[in-house]
């Protein structure tokens, strides 16, 4: 695959632009070199055996892990030089692989702790559960299947409501670009079948990345597929495509 | 309870129990209590401020330090400079060689007032560096710290190398400090002399009242929405930051929050106790004064109030007794609080006690409410954190 | 809290003592000059309402006082021997017959090693017992601590360390020496008979030492002939590690290192010293901060040598010292060391139940206007004088250390030193 | 301050001053290593690290009590025995202790840092109920003392050879321990992943016994070699505390090579300011120093960049 020459003025049309990206281990590239780019509205699925590197490419674009060297932009803002809390409020949303929610709060606490108001110690202080709050937070409840469960402390859900709680979390904050790291994974047939049912209706409007194995799921939703293998892209388009390419088919069952 | 919200910060059951203690502080005490053990009581609740403080920063935001002394101690040293200054009017000191000086000056050749005793003239000033010079030391702290990610046992050891390093410099600094000695012989407050019994009581209902006002202050934090952010920080620290907020601002406002009521203590302490030293700075108080806090219940604000009197009463009571088993009590009672009762008074109360009590408040102390069961399992080590 | 009514036996046995100390030595007239014999004992005590105006925990056969030293924490250790000594004084005191004909009770109260737990006890002590005096407290700062307390609520308090000077007051009186009292003679002699003119401070980095030094500075540059100091350092209560400030002392080679380290450093500071082959049999060292009761811990063999100015050593030869040490061993068994704040200890008592006698009175305000000119014939350390300052008049002397942990005294003031507690052109 | 020495006076005050600086890297890294074990291998920290060192420094005194009234022939080797002795004790409580606590808390290291500060509480009063509040002078086989002239100038202080070659030993055994045994791979096995230890049939409970009673019986050794520089009573252990933590927290805990860096930097830096500087201001520079570092690089000195 040969990297095009790219320009600012061509970064424009892409929410998500990854160039060159580089981070290393102790000397072990994590991610080589990786470019890649997710336009408006399109749904990327990223694909790949074990220990490719699909999980760090999202820790990078969010700012848990920072690069070594290489760009990404986010609608012209250099992500790789912004903190966490910035890039969130810049547009970006993250699921992780494991439930990451507080147990020791309510649903409604923690729909209404991510919240995109009274972010700063001192709005916090002062932030009020006004009826807007109270409304947009039932919404989102009934969205994610949990409006009978709100004053629920969240350590007693199901690991399936949990998922689903944390998607909630970052329905309300209504990201441009959501990022979602296995959201099918460990959940049951009629969960799941729920989540694929919840997972197409918020992904309208806004650009995905999505990391998942499921490859039926996948099928069904993705618009491109990216294949990681060891840290580079080893194939990427549509789906037929992928799935037809001989290095992908090597990787997956070659051994 | 939550979906409705609330229109004021304060629970059925909180008010009830910060009347209780009220009652119990203000009335119940000063009338069973003679001038001598109200005293006491007055000296403990200085460090119930101190506890107060750990509530928030260790039970809520998780953060544990070690070094909560020297916050102690840099309200009770602002207090100590201006009432020294005060009874070092230049009468007093006219055997002096400069007169006018506090007296260990003095005797350590300093001839003028140093610049940043200066100040200390005015109440005023006093009261506001009570509150903000403490801040700002734990600003400068937790801003450099936090802002890095450290956290856990590291941020403990190096919040307690920061007691040592104050402990040092004050007791090697003497003509500044008083040295080992520290600042005594205090005598009066704008005129007042507050050694008589009569305004000891005085200053036990102004400790009494400023407590209550810093319980109140307390749960405003908590009932808040930081004071949930604190609790999801403790559980899930990443998913705050990924939720769009700055963590670190929070752990340095709630460490600042702690600081400032540690130093409110302090203050209350010099005015009460009459003096101030650096045996109040060091290692050893500052971990005592966690035990307060973790015998109350770390997540409790009203259990540490409960705790510092507890833990205070009985090392009195034991050291007059059986000296050398107070040593004994002490460390038994770090181990089993941490061991055997994790959430402290409150969280036996929550588990044994408010349960009967429920349909008394009918049914306020709901499971939701309640002390969660297990203790945070917070201080991971920054290495994996970078 | 305890009270001394179980030890019927031992008060005996010591009576017995002081009496077989009486006749094997007719001529020293030893209690006839305390006061033992003048007073006639059991007789005709002075009724209650004449001796104690200002209600005090006085009655008719019995007066309370009160014992404030550290039972626990970190000053348990120094403050064990002030506690003994004065129990001591107490019950040979009650063998002869009490004061004023009242057999003394004592309160004892922990101070536990800290501050503010010592203001309070002295306190209770005042306001609750109401004690006719307190025999107490070790370090400067808890003096400081319990100074205003006893100012305050008018009580007598006997202070026994010796200490850096800088205090007077109506309410005190302080049994052991004050800096210069300790200092100056003793660095008099280490210039005449070790001819030092090159000195080396080092202490503990606290008020006592900083101000003994200052003092011992002012004396060598201001009075000694061509001495200079060259070298002053302080280091944190608790330091172990000397080999640094050593390696200096070997570059400066002064003639004398002038010593005030304290506790557990002292330990480390005389191993280290030895370790890095400074012989202290030719290196002079001179200090002020060893008494017999720290050589416990250094280790004879470690600190051999070194010489210690202090107003009193176990060893002197004396027949009251002798007797003394006798007794204090036969209470507190044979181990047990006496070093110099333990007799200045001893001393509290005894001084307390003269002046009582002497001012015919427990009112504090009659004791502290009796106090200036009362002489303690019997003292272990010699003769001692209350001067109006409220300070001793005491020898001073110098002794050198031995490998069995004692001293052996090599130099004594030949007259007593003033108390200068505010020592002019020292400051 | 050396216009007034002649050139080779310099230079042995420099030799001899170099000398110092690797005595207080040996004693700190003889002090830290036991607790760089238990934190960096297990994550705890051992705030009753100083009590077990004296319970070393006790047996030691009883060890010289027990040659001096016993066998007063074999007095001269008595340390080394006394060391072997203080290794077992304090290593032997500290198995117990783990087993009847610190097993407990293990995802709590807040916790076992409140639990072991208890701890330390209890036996010091243990140690002054038993062996009396005084310290005790702990007597030296005379070849200990001293030192040997090595020029006019420069002597080499014996019990500062005797440490360092103490520590090299220790230091190697651990190693050797650490990284070539079978035992040493369990250890770091149950660091990585304690579950998948298990799995493999490892006794991570034993592993975790063992390593406590390891770092707690070094703690022992260093108890012991220091009644040769410093004191041995039932507080003596709390001198120690700051200095142990920071050159543990300092090294990074991760890798006993940053402990060692770690001492080295810091003894280092003492040694020559305590040249330089008075006593007291040399030690505050030196813990600010250490303190600021630490809060400009938090992760300590060494550390391996891991993957999460």
């Amino acid at each position: 695959m040969n990297t095009p020459v790219i320009t600012d003025t061509m970064n424009k049309d892409f929410v998500l632009a990854v160039e060159g990206l580089t981070v290393s281990f102790d000397g072990f590239k994590a991610v080589n070199d990786l470019s890649f780019y997710v336009d408006e509205n399109e749904i990327r699925v990223i694909i790949g055996p074990n220990g490719a590197g699909k999980t760090t490419v999202l820790d990078l674009i969010c700012g848990r892990t920072k690069a070594t060297t290489g760009s990404i932009k986010f609608k012209d803002q250099e992500l790789t030089r912004m903190k966490e809390h910035e890039i969130v409020r810049a547009g970006v949303g993250r699921k992780f692989q494991n439930p990451s929610i507080y147990e020791d709060l309510t649903v409604f606490e923690n729909l209404e702790i991510s919240y995109p108001k009274g972010r700063s110690v001192v709005g916090a202080l002062t932030f009020r559960r006004d009826a807007p709050v109270k409304e947009r937070v039932q919404e989102i409840a009934e969205m994610i299947f949990l409006a009978d469960q709100l004053d629920q402390r969240a350590e007693y859900l199901s690991h399936g409501q949990k998922q689903w709680l944390e998607i909630g979390m970052l329905l309300i904050q209504d990201p441009e670009l959501l990022m979602l790291d296995e959201p099918v994974a460990g959940m049951s047939v009629s969960e799941r079948k729920k989540t694929a049912e919840l997972l197409h209706t918020i992904i309208k409007n806004r650009s995905v990345i999505v990391i998942e194995h499921d490859m039926k799921f996948v099928e069904d939703i993705a618009h491109k597929v990216t294949v990681l293998h060891q840290g580079k892209i080893l194939s990427e388009g549509p789906m037929a495509k992928v799935q037809a390419d001989p290095k992908v088919i090597e990787v997956y069952l070659g051994h | 309870m939550t979906k409705t919200g609330r229109t004021f910060f304060l629970r059925p059951q909180d008010m009830i129990g910060i009347a209780i203690l009220a009652i119990l502080l203000l009335v119940v005490l000063p009338l069973t209590l003679d001038n001598f053990r109200l005293q006491f009581v007055g000296k403990y609740l200085t460090y119930a401020f101190v506890a107060l403080g750990l509530v928030l920063c260790w039970g809520y935001a998780g953060i544990l330090s070690l070094g909560q002394g020297v916050f102690f101690g840099l309200g009770g040293y602002c207090m100590a400079m201006f009432l020294k200054l005060e009874a070092s009017s230049v009468e007093n000191t006219k055997i002096q060689t400069t007169p006018g000086i506090p007296d260990f000056m003095d005797w350590n050749q300093i001839t003028q007032l140093p610049w940043f005793w200066e100040p200390f003239h005015h109440l005023g000033f006093t009261i506001i560096a009570v509150l903000v010079v403490p801040a700002i030391f734990a600003f400068v702290v937790g801003f450099a710290m936090f802002k890095r990610r450290v956290g856990g046992v590291y941020f403990a050891i190096i919040t307690q190398a920061l007691a040592a390093i104050l402990t040092i410099l004050i007791v090697g600094q003497q003509g500044y400090t008083g040295g080992i000695n520290g600042i005594t012989d205090l005598r009066t407050l704008n005129g007042w002399d507050i050694r008589t019994d009569s305004a000891k009581t005085i200053l036990y209902f102004v400790c009494v009242g400023l407590l209550l006002a810093s319980i109140l202050l307390a749960y405003f934090v908590k009932s808040s929405k930081l004071g949930r952010i604190l609790v999801a920080m403790r559980d899930k620290e990443d998913r705050v930051r990924f939720s769009g907020y700055d963590v670190s601002n929070f752990k340095v406002f709630v460490f600042c929050l702690a600081a400032s009521l540690s130093a409110i203590g302090g203050a209350m302490f010099t005015l009460q106790v009459g003096f101030m030293s650096p045996s109040f700075v060091g290692i050893v108080p500052s971990i005592e004064m966690v035990i307060y806090t973790a015998v109350g219940g770390r997540l409790s604000i009203l259990g540490a109030i409960y705790g510092t009197l507890l833990v205070n009463w009985a090392k009195t009571s034991f050291s007059e007794s059986f000296p050398e088993l107070w040593l004994f009590g002490l460390g038994g009672l770090f181990i089993a609080v941490v061991l055997t009762f994790p959430n402290g008074i409150a969280g036996l109360y929550q588990t044994y006690v408010a349960p009967r009590l429920g349909p008394l408040f009918g049914g306020a102390a709901k499971r939701s409410d309640a002390t969660p069961p297990a203790p945070p399992s917070s201080g991971h080590a920054p290495a994996a954190a970078e | 809290m305890s009270s001394n009514n179980d030890n019927s036996s031992r008060f005996s046995a010591t009576r017995r003592k002081l009496l077989m100390g009486m006749a094997a030595l007719p001529a020293v007239p030893l209690l006839a000059q305390t006061g033992l014999l003048t007073t006639p004992a059991h007789a005709q005590a002075p009724a209650t309402a004449d001796v104690n105006t200002t209600g005090l925990a006085v009655t008719d056969d019995e007066v309370t006082v009160g014992i404030l030293h550290s039972v626990t924490g970190t000053m348990a250790i120094s403050e064990t021997g002030s506690v003994q000594a004065e129990k001591l004084a107490i019950d040979q005191i009650n063998a002869a017959g009490g004061v004023l004909g009242r057999k003394i009770k004592y309160i004892q109260e922990d101070g536990a090693s800290d501050w503010p737990t010592f203001a309070e006890k002295a306190k209770k002590l005042l306001v609750q017992d109401k004690v006719a005096a307190i025999f107490g407290c070790w370090t400067s700062a808890s003096r400081k601590a319990v100074l205003p307390v006893v100012e305050q609520y008018n009580g007598m308090l006997y202070y026994p360390t010796f200490y850096e000077g800088l205090e007077q007051s109506k309410n005190v009186i302080y049994t052991g020496q004050e800096a210069t009292q300790q200092i100056l003679a003793g660095l008099d002699w280490v210039q005449e008979t070790k001819g030092g003119k090159t000195f080396y401070l080092i202490g503990s980095d606290y008020i006592w030492p900083r101000t003994s030094m200052k003092i011992a500075r002012k004396h060598i540059e201001g009075h000694l002939k061509d001495s200079k100091v060259v070298g002053e350092e302080y280091f944190p209560l608790g330091h172990t590690q000397f080999n640094s400030v050593i390696n200096k002392i070997k570059l400066k080679k002064p003639d004398v290192i002038y010593a005030a380290v304290v506790g557990g450093s002292n330990v480390a500071f005389y191993k280290q010293l030895k370790a890095a082959g400074i012989d202290l049999s030719k290196q002079t060292l001179l200090t002020i901060s060893v008494t017999e009761d720290e050589i416990d811990g250094i280790g004879g063999e470690n600190i051999a040598g070194a010489y210690s100015c202090m107003k009193y050593f176990q060893s002197l030869d004396n027949p009251n010292n002798k007797e003394f040490v006798a007794a204090f061993k036969k209470m507190w068994g044979e181990k047990t060391v006496i070093g110099d704040v333990t007799q200045a200890a001893y001393l509290g008592p005894w001084l307390w139940k003269m002046t009582v006698e002497k001012a015919g009175s427990f009112d504090i305000d009659k004791i502290a206007e009796a106090s200036p000119g009362i002489e303690f014939t019997k003292a272990p350390e010699g003769y001692v004088k209350i001067h109006k300052n409220h300070h001793l008049w005491s020898k001073t002397r110098v002794g050198q250390a031995q490998v069995d942990g004692q001293f052996k005294v090599v130099f004594e003031t030949p007259d007593l030193i003033e108390p200068n507690p505010f020592p002019e052109g020292y400051q | 301050m050396f216009s007034d020495y002649s050139l080779a006076e310099l230079g042995s005050i420099f030799v001899m001053q170099g000398f110092a600086g690797l005595i207080l890297f040996s004693v700190f890294v003889l002090m830290a290593l036991g607790l760089a074990i238990i934190f960096g291998q297990m994550g705890v920290i051992n705030m009753a690290h100083g009590e077990f060192m004296i319970l070393g420094a006790y047996v030691t005194y009883f060890t010289s009590q027990f040659f001096l009234n016993f066998i007063p022939s074999l007095f001269n080797i008595y340390f080394f025995v006394a060391m072997i002795l203080a290794f077992f004790a304090s290593g032997a409580l500290g198995m117990f202790i783990e087993w009847a606590m610190i097993r407990r808390l293990y995802k709590r290291p807040l916790d076992t840092l409140l639990a072991t500060w208890g701890l330390s509480l209890i036996l010091q009063q243990v140690y002054r109920s038993v062996f009396g509040p005084r310290e005790v002078g702990v007597e030296l086989p005379e070849w200990m003392m001293g030192s040997l002239p090595v020029t006019d100038m420069v002597e080499v202080q014996i019990n500062g050879l005797f440490v360092m070659g103490l520590t090299i030993a220790i230091t190697v055994a651990v190693a050797v321990l650490m990284y070539k045994s079978n035992w040493g791979k369990q250890v770091r096995a149950v660091v990585q992943n304690r579950v998948m230890a298990g799995a493999v049939g490892i006794n991570t409970e034993k592993v975790d016994r063992y390593t406590f009673g390891l770092g707690c019986g070094i703690a022992g050794v260093a108890g012991s070699a220091f009644t040769m520089i410093g004191s041995t009573g039932p507080t003596s252990g709390q001198l120690y505390i700051v200095d142990t933590f920071l050159v543990v927290v300092f090294g990074g805990a991760q890798s006993l090579l940053g402990t060692i860096a770690s001492a080295f930097t810091i003894s280092q830096a003492q040694s020559t300011m305590e040249f330089f500087l008075s006593g007291s201001t040399a030690k505050v520079l030196t813990l600010l120093s250490v303190v600021i570092i630490l809060m400009l690089r938090p992760q300590g000195l060494f550390v391996i960049k891991v993957r999460r």
